[in-house]
This record gives structure tokens, C-alpha cells and sequence, in this order.
């Protein structure tokens, strides 16, 4: 799975992008954040709150229930900012 | 369709010209260009920067246009938003709509500026005296495209 | 203030950037350009010729300004209206709005459009296989600027 | 008295501008419709609605039961279609 990071999340979590493969029980985008968090400080102070954390899979917006497959690529980032 | 994200400059005349070139059923164009503020929050903002997502942003700007045109009959929609880094007065966005009829056009482009600073996924980060920050998302910014769900054109 | 009443063409690009050139406290400019259709109630039409009360025009058009300026906090504004005989395609009048705020510029700009339509005093008389006719009003320009008496910014 | 006449109204008219004198008991902007209206018959077929005839003095819309005085500007005309 590609993980995607932007804006403050990239900068906390300290990489733009990576390659990673879930457990099993990791079934939504919801229990993805819940697992990044426990990935290390960077991750657990960039998403510590999902208020503010945005996510699409394979390039559209989800909700925290949407269900994950292997080869989806999912974005993490704070609400949008241009304009 | 006219999606473009760049990181050069845009020439306004050129493209708002462009719209209605050719197509004298046009009555008239609604255009909004976005130009980098030099104050921020109370802050002197000497430069920022506009990250974005490349893919999802040309994704969610055509929605944007799909959007827009099943809502207002428009001869032409042209959105054309700049990333990387931008200085005081220089341009970030140009939304533009073409349409026999003006009320469809202010709609629409007033529509697609709300929509673009809530949906599409740019991220601005500015430079001020005390250094670098991430510009927060605004309230009025969603309030501003709640709205068009439920007003009807 | 920057109203212009002439027979002449603009530069749609250069009238827009000169708007906000060495403002940085702008945010945005919202703009509109008229321009004139090929058709008029289900009729060709080859050409138009604008006749105008000179004086009067500049006068109510400068009215239009101020009382846009005491409703939004604008930077600038423009109004450039053309008069004498245009083709389709070619543009007819631009009004601009530069603010720090993109709601204020886009209201603003609708404003006097809708006001425009109704006060400046513009006839247009248009060419069909028919002969010349006067255009006639519209009751729904009309009805666009009254909502403007009761609408609160 | 200066009167002005625009689109239809000029033509139908068939002057665009005249130095007039009307009677004094010519007061208001209505007055001066019916009084023009006696003119001639393209006065009075330019002027036989008075729900079209806009009418200015000086350069500002007033409405038909405005005060005229001899130095005045008049200006009458149809809806305005411009923009």
C-alpha cells in the first residue's frame, strides 16, 4: 500500500511517501491512522487529531470507514489551503 | 475542459479572450484571479509557498468543472491554479466561466472559487519574519462552500 | 475612481493587473466582460451600435462606484463601458473589483453589473436581416438589480 | 430649457436636442410630457406611454412630479439597455 503524506503531516511524520504493508486486521482508513499512530512520535504527533486529518483513497475523498485494499494508494493530509 | 496546474505565471487577457474566442453565443465572462497577500493573520508574509498533490489536484478540479457545468449552462470554464513558490502581488489562481447569460457566470465562478479553496489539494506555507508556517484551513472557507449545497442557481 | 466611457476597445489583461499593481494588501479581483451575442430573441444579429448620454453616463457610473464602495471594502474598482457600433464577439463593457476578500470582490462586481444594466444610461439598437431595433429592457434585469435594495452583504 | 432625446425617443421625435420655452404653467416633468405631447404626432406617439419614458434633470433620474426650472437640462428616454 502507498501511504502519501502532505503539508504539516509530511513535515512531522518526516517523509513525503512510502511503501507499506498493513497487518491484516487493518481493514479501513480509520484503523490505518489508529496503526500509523503506534509507528513512532512523528506519526502519533501528526495525527493525533483525526479532526484534522483528511484522507483519500486512490485519489477521491473517504471517510474514516472506507475499506482498504493492498494496492491503494491513500493521502494523508490537513484540510486543503489554495485558492 | 481547461484544468491546468502550473508553476509558471498565466497571462489573464490571453486566457479570459481565449473563452469566448471563436463562440459569439457567449454573452459575457465571470473571472476571479487569486493574487498572493503580503499580510497574514496580523503577520508580514514575505513569500509562501503552494504545495499540492499532482493527480488528485487535476482530479478534483475537472470534478469542480463537471460539477459546475450541470449546475449553469456555460459555453467555457477555465481554472488554472499555480504551485511552488509565489512572492507578494504574484498570481496563484484564475477561475473563469463563459455563458450567454451573466447570472451563470458570477455563479459559477463565485461556485468554483468556494469549492477549489475547500475541495481542491493545495497547501500554502508561508515565510515571515519568525520564520516558516502552514496557513490553517478557514471556517468561513467551508461555510463559503456549504452554501452551494443547498442554493439552488 | 476609474470609470471610462469610449468607443475604443480595452486590454482585458493589462486594466486587471493595473488594479491591484503595488497593492499586495489585495487578495483577489473579480471581474466581468460583456460581450455581444450573435443572437437576440431567436434573431441573428450582425452588428449593435450603443448610443449613450454623455455626461449623464459617466456620472451615474460614478455613482454606481461609490455606492459599491460604501457596501464592500474594495481596493479598486473599474468600470470601462464602450459605445458606437460593435460586432459579435466584441466586448462591450469590463467592471472590476479588487479586495482582500474574495466575497466582497465578487459581490461587488455583481453589483454593478446588475446596476449598470438598469441605471447607466446605454440604449442598444441592433442589426438583423429585419432592419435596425431598439433593444428592449428586461424585466429580469430589472428584478437582478432590485434584490440588491434588499440584499445585505 | 434644454431637452434631450434618446434611442426610440430621438427617432420617433426626430430631433436629438432643443431649446424649448414652455408655457409657465409647465412645472413638473409630467407637465412638460403632456405639454411636448401637443407638439406633434411623432411627440405624440414617442410619448404615449409614460410607463417607458425615463426622465432625468441635470443628469440625475427623477420622477414625473419633479420641479423644472428654465435652466434646466431635461432629458427623456426609454429603458436603459446597456452592459
Amino acid at each position: 500500500m502507498r501511504i502519501l503524506y502532505f503539508a504539516w503531516l509530511r513535515t512531522k511524520i518526516g517523509t513525503s511517501e512510502e511503501e507499506l504493508a498493513p497487518p491484516p486486521d487493518v481493514a479501513t482508513t480509520g484503523d490505518l491512522i489508529t496503526w500509523l499512530r503506534s509507528r513512532g512520535p512523528g506519526y502519533a504527533d501528526a495525527l493525533a487529531n483525526r479532526a484534522v486529518v483528511k484522507v483519500a483513497v486512490n485519489q477521491d475523498y473517504v471517510g474514516l470507514d472506507h475499506p482498504l485494499s493492498p494496492n491503494d494508494e491513500v493521502a494523508l493530509f490537513p484540510p486543503v489551503t489554495g485558492g | 475542459m481547461a484544468i491546468r496546474v502550473q508553476a509558471e505565471d498565466f497571462d489573464v487577457g490571453a486566457e479570459l479572450a481565449a473563452l469566448s474566442d471563436g463562440n459569439t453565443a457567449v454573452g459575457g465572462v465571470a473571472s476571479f484571479v487569486g493574487l498572493v497577500r503580503d499580510v497574514a493573520g496580523g503577520d508580514a508574509v514575505s513569500a509562501m509557498t503552494l504545495e499540492h498533490y499532482p493527480g488528485m489536484t487535476e482530479r478534483q478540479l475537472a470534478a469542480i468543472e463537471a460539477e459546475a457545468r450541470t449546475r449553469w449552462p456555460l459555453d467555457a470554464v477555465l481554472i488554472i491554479h499555480r504551485h511552488g513558490r509565489l512572492l507578494p502581488g504574484d498570481r496563484i489562481v484564475l477561475a473563469a466561466c463563459a455563458s450567454a447569460h451573466r447570472a451563470a457566470a458570477f455563479e459559477a465562478c463565485w461556485f468554483l472559487m468556494d469549492w477549489l479553496k475547500t475541495k481542491a489539494p493545495f497547501w500554502k506555507r508561508e515565510e515571515t519574519a519568525d520564520g516558516d508556517r502552514w496557513v490553517s484551513a478557514k471556517e468561513e472557507d467551508e461555510a463559503a462552500a456549504d452554501r452551494w449545497h443547498t442554493r439552488t442557481p
